[in-house]
């Protein structure tokens, strides 16, 4: 890999969005994972090189850090910023077909539910890992879902729910989707959610963790 | 803030049973009276509430009830309180919500008359405003159904009234999981506080109004979340520290607004509170293990005046219905608090020494709880003329204390938290104490499509 | 019997965390040496156990462990039993069970090596031979794949063996539901004595083979039935507290033939065999409630050296899994009872006394659990020449101390259960204390179609 | 009420089986069940108003001391016997037609448990209200209940189970008998069932209690 990719990678990893950003601390004045990208194109990198051997390998370590609780979230939040940030001048390739994403993910709480904290790791860290999620934020009714399905074809379907009451909404849903979409891929979490909860209402899959998610994710696009 | 002096000001006189300005309810429990009671929380296990389902709903709250206070009395309690915590739809449609105080209400009384039981409701409604987004803290027409519930709720036998209100949590939600305390102070001190004043003054009157006893507030959203983040390990434990301290500023304000205790469990501002104000507490510990894990087990309990396990669901238990066996447990851990003020004084201190002693060093959120940390923060915490300077304050004592602990080697921490202690003064030190200074610096950095500022009267 | 002294004859010396003869396991803990440790036990949620399902079983084993121990971690936990009570399908077919003590283990494995946390199993597979009615004790076939399991499962990693053996249940049953104590001392004294002696024998031998620990047996399915029996309000308290009382003199003869301890949790013979034979005990009390509900809440940890939950279900609750927050829940409780031992004699004598003080009147079961009440009555435990004749005095002495608790006012009972007092009194009181003697004058009264007296030997 | 079946009626309450019985004390001497109703049969009182109008009342009255906790079990479990002392005298009358039992109660402890102190209670309380019992012990497999449903035409089942493990086993019993017996009324109990088992695996009634129980059967049988 070229130093530049090196480079880029270890900006992301450390959360580095662009040269004027004061975290992290260490990297203070250096360019951040914004210049950096740009100056790879520059140089004519591919851009699925850019993404494959830099950005994802780094929030691949990013996630390893924080599942073995080496780093908290904050840090991985800035990594995801400073991904963003790298990704804002990809986007052009992906939509000429240059790169590929990995697939759509389409993440929301469920209807009644507005715990969202859970749900926004999940979503950041799927990012990450390279697929384009598209958030629908809390308390997401069937039509919603099945509607941003419609226009996503082939996505793949997560949902969040923290309470008891709403575990009954998501029972509802996956099965509202299910008829309208009966081959779709759908995951489940959130606090009270089982295996058995899962298996239940013929979600498809169920992780404690984003981390799992990311896994079953990447089975899936392999 | 009101308050220039603590009612507390000895570490030894704050302990648990015992508050300067006890509780006296319908029943005859005196909160803070000389003993501690159980405050047993509940919850739905997994189901819908709709017209379906809604006579089942009715039936799990009777038979919690029923469960719940038969155990108590053939445990020989002395009281004890239920706190029935609502779910949106019960809110929402305030009627379910009073059926159901009115369902617990009856069992009671049925208790109270037949045994001489005396169990008291603490009646709190969800904060409804938190789902538009952004929110509508003051105009929102989901206030009309909360204060439904509150009124109608109180009067069907709701003697204890409460809220956690989640004014500034637009705010709070994104700077918890950003670490970023600057953020939290907005949310908390500034939206928060205001919030507060404007929700506060409406429970009070309801209160009035119909004779109830208008409780108190917890940081739930706030210092519960983020105790819930550092134990999973996704925040550090210091910055949740700091989050708790802060959050007394937050909570003391519905006392200034007329609140008279006992303060809800789950925000762990309590102990603060109660040095400040004198009024009695709740707090929860090990026995709320049911509802999240938690580093302060036996901390928590060192001067609580009601000792709650913060909510189970309806579930069966080899035992029996779980709110029954965690009943059990309460009335244990309780009574083991009450042979101890029996015995007097001496006793009493010992006990509380072992409590505390058993946590103060294994998390700085144990360490901030002990009695005599909570009065040093609480000195700090009043010393200020504006709430945020207030805040201020008491974060700072709190790091100091924290530091302190570091450095003489009884309290070890891993570097990853260490990390955070001088970031954390750093920011600290940079907020003003003016409040419109405050705003000011922090709207160009705030995502302001999350709130409203003239919901809050700014 | 062999024990003719107490080994602890002053109540202040049984206390928790110190047993006279400590057990050392191989991971380190010192079980009885300066301080308490929990014991965790779990079971499935509604599931059955069959091919299909068998994976899932694993699965809920390995969460269990990994939940439970990662929790210890955090907590600074300073070791852990875990206590794996085997269901019918895994003794029946030993693999089974094997397999779950291996997956188990692997874990605590790791956590020692990773974080040096110790943990050690304790291995209890369940007793097979009532499946056969009436019960073939010595000759079953069922015999085999409950040794196999002894036998492979402790070199996989079930470090200390246990069992809650049920000699004499066939006559105990009914005996219990009619309150009758002669039948009670038959099924106990004549035949759990007789069986236990013949089983432990064997379980020693495995034990001494394979180098490791015969912890004790409890006598669950008579005294820990007849406190639940008591508890549902089914039979009198009094009573409850007779079989308990004599259910030591069944569970000592474990020891007799060369149980080392730690002796098991539910049948609360605990605290009299470690006056009488220095041997550290489990006991469970309120942070059991998810087991069963109790009368003994705090007192029962008084004297014990490991704390357990007794069972529950691997469901989940809104922390987290239900096995993971009780081992939070044990861990606060022990840590209470260690710092407290750390302060000194002083400090844990008071904790002592207040754990005791908190149920010692409010029921008989408790009153007999006071360590005064326990070095009393072991004393007459010890004091005659056969089983039978301890069985007696030591229930005879537990009756006077009912009486005189009664009769000082300290305690109440109502007239339903005194007048259980008297007939109690004549009943013990008419009990030859010849073991053929007393065979003959209860066969008649027996419905001799439920056992076999030949598979007690006799 | 004749003074006959009121003192009938006190014997059983409280547990006088016969004349030689030392129980209760306060009754020693005295007749007991078994004499007091040959003697009211011979002096011509018709079986079924024995049964009506002394031994159910009776046994009503030691249910409800039970469920407000004023007697312990064995009270309950004497006048259990007692009432049997009664009724076998009244058996021949039950085959002759003349008086008619309530039904036939078919009761076990299901495959794999074997706890039965609590199912032994549930068929006392039942068959003292009236019911012939048919009690198949524990460890009860499918098969068994079918033969004897089977051989009991229109009778109810009862089934307990105190074990997660065996649960499981309640509800493939249930499945099996329902398979045969589309209309069977089957209740269920034991420490761990609860109403939403019993919806879930479509038994028809669940009691916490032995009572709960007496009080369904009372109905169907009305
Ligand atoms: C924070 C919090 C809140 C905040 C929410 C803030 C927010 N923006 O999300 C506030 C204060 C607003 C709140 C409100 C309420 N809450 Co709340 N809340 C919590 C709390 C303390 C923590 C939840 C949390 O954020 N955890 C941290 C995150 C990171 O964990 P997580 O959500 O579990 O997500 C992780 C995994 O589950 C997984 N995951 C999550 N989703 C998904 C999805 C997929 C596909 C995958 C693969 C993985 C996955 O990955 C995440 C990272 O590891 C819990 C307590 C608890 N023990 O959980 C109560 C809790 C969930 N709340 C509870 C209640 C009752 C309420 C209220 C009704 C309170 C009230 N009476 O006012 C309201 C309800 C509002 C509503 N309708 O939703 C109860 C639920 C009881 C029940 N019956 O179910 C709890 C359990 C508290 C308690 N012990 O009583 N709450
Ligand atoms: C006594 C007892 C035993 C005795 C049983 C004696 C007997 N002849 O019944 C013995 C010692 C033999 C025993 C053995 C075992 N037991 Co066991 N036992 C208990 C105990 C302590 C009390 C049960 C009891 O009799 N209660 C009193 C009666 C009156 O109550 P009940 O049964 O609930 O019945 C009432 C109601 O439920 C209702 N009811 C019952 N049935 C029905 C039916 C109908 C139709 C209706 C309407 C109502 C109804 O009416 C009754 C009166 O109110 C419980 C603990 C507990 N908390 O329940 C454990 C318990 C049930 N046992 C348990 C276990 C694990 C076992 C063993 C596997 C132990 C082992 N490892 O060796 C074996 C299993 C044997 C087997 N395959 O069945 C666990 C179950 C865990 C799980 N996963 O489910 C429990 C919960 C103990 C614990 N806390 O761990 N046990």
């Amino acid at each position: 890999m070229s130093d530049l990719l090196l480079k880029l990678a270890e900006a992301v990893e450390f959360g580095k969005v662009d040269k004027n950003a004061p975290y992290p601390p260490q990297l203070k004045g250096q360019d951040g994972a914004s210049e950096l990208t740009q100056q790879a194109l520059e140089e004519g990198a591919l851009p699925s090189a850019i993404l494959q051997d830099a950005l994802i390998p780094a929030m691949d370590k990013v996630g390893q850090k924080f599942s073995e609780n080496k780093i908290f979230v904050p840090q991985m939040l800035l990594a995801a910023k400073a991904m963003g940030a790298a990704m804002f001048h990809l986007k052009p390739f992906f939509q000429s077909g240059d790169i590929k994403s990995k697939g759509t993910f389409i993440m929301g709480t469920v209807k009644g539910d507005l715990h969202d904290i859970g749900k926004n790791l999940v979503t950041m860290m799927i990012e990450g890992s390279g697929w384009t999620v598209i958030d629908l934020g809390v308390d997401v009714p069937s039509t919603k879902f099945i509607e941003t399905i419609k226009a996503n074809p082939g996505a793949v379907v997560g949902m969040s729910a923290l309470l008891t009451t709403t575990m009954t909404s998501m029972q509802d849903i996956v099965a509202d989707v299910r008829k309208e979409f009966p081959d779709i891929k759908i995951i489940i979490g959130g606090a009270p959610i089982t295996h058995d909860f899962c298996k239940q209402i013929h979600a498809d899959f169920y992780s404690p963790d984003p981390q799992g998610a990311v896994k079953y994710l990447k089975e899936l696009a392999a | 803030m009101k308050y220039k002096k603590l009612v507390i000001d000895n570490p030894q006189d704050l302990l648990f049973g015992l508050a300067p300005k006890p509780v006296k309810t319908p029943r005859g429990l005196e909160i803070g009276g000389g003993q501690v009671y159980s405050e047993l929380n509940f919850t739905l296990p997994t189901m819908s509430i709709n017209e379906n389902t809604i006579k089942e709903v009715n039936r799990h709250y009777a038979e919690i009830a029923e469960g719940a206070l038969q155990r108590a009395l053939d445990l020989e309690s002395k009281g004890v309180v239920l706190e029935f915590e609502t779910l949106l739809e019960m809110t929402k449609t305030p009627q379910i919500g009073i059926d159901i105080v009115k369902i617990m209400n009856d069992i009671c009384e049925k208790y109270y008359q037949k045994h001489g039981l005396a169990c008291e409701i603490r009646l709190t409604p969800n904060d409804l405003r938190e789902f538009e987004r952004p929110a509508l803290q003051r105009t929102s027409k989901l206030l009309e159904p909360m204060f439904e519930l509150f009124d109608k709720g109180s009067l069907a036998g709701g003697d204890l009234l409460s809220i956690e209100s989640t004014g500034g949590k637009e705010v709070s939600d994104s700077a918890l999981m950003m670490c970023d305390i600057k953020g939290m102070f907005f949310a908390m001190i500034v939206l928060g506080v205001r919030d507060m004043q404007f929700i506060w003054k409406k429970i009070v009157e309801v209160a009035e109004k119909n004779g109830k006893i208008a409780g108190g507030d917890s940081a739930c959203g706030f210092a519960n979340t983020a105790m819930v983040l550092a134990e999973k390990k996704f925040i550090p434990r210091v910055f949740a520290t700091m989050v708790r301290v802060i959050s007394v500023v937050r909570s003391i304000v519905a006392v200034e607004e007329g609140a008279i205790g006992p303060e809800k469990d789950c925000g762990y501002e309590g102990p603060f509170l109660k040095a400040i104000t004198g009024i009695p507490i709740s707090m929860e510990g090990k026995t709320a293990a049911c509802a999240h894990l938690s580093p302060i087990g036996n901390i928590a309990s060192a001067c609580t005046d009601l000792w709650s396990n913060e909510s189970v669901q309806n579930i069966k238990l080899l035992s029996g219905m779980a709110p029954t066996a965690y009943m059990e447990q309460l009335e244990y851990d309780v009574r083991l608090m009450n042979v101890a003020l029996r015995e007097g004084k001496a006793s009493a201190s010992l006990l509380k020494r072992l409590l505390e002693q058993s946590d103060i060093y294994t998390d700085p959120q144990a360490l901030v709880l002990s009695t005599e940390n909570v009065i040093r923060i609480s000195k700090k915490l009043i010393q200020g003329d504006t709430y945020i300077e207030n805040a201020k304050n008491g974060a700072l004592e709190a790091l100091d204390i924290i530091e302190e602990a570091l450095a003489s080697g009884q309290m070890k921490l891993p570097e990853m938290e260490t990390a955070y202690l001088p970031l954390l003064r750093a920011d600290i030190e940079s907020i003003p104490a003016n409040e419109s200074e405050f705003v000011e610096m922090m709207l160009p950095v705030l995502d302001q499509s999350h709130f409203i500022l003239s919901e809050y009267g700014l």
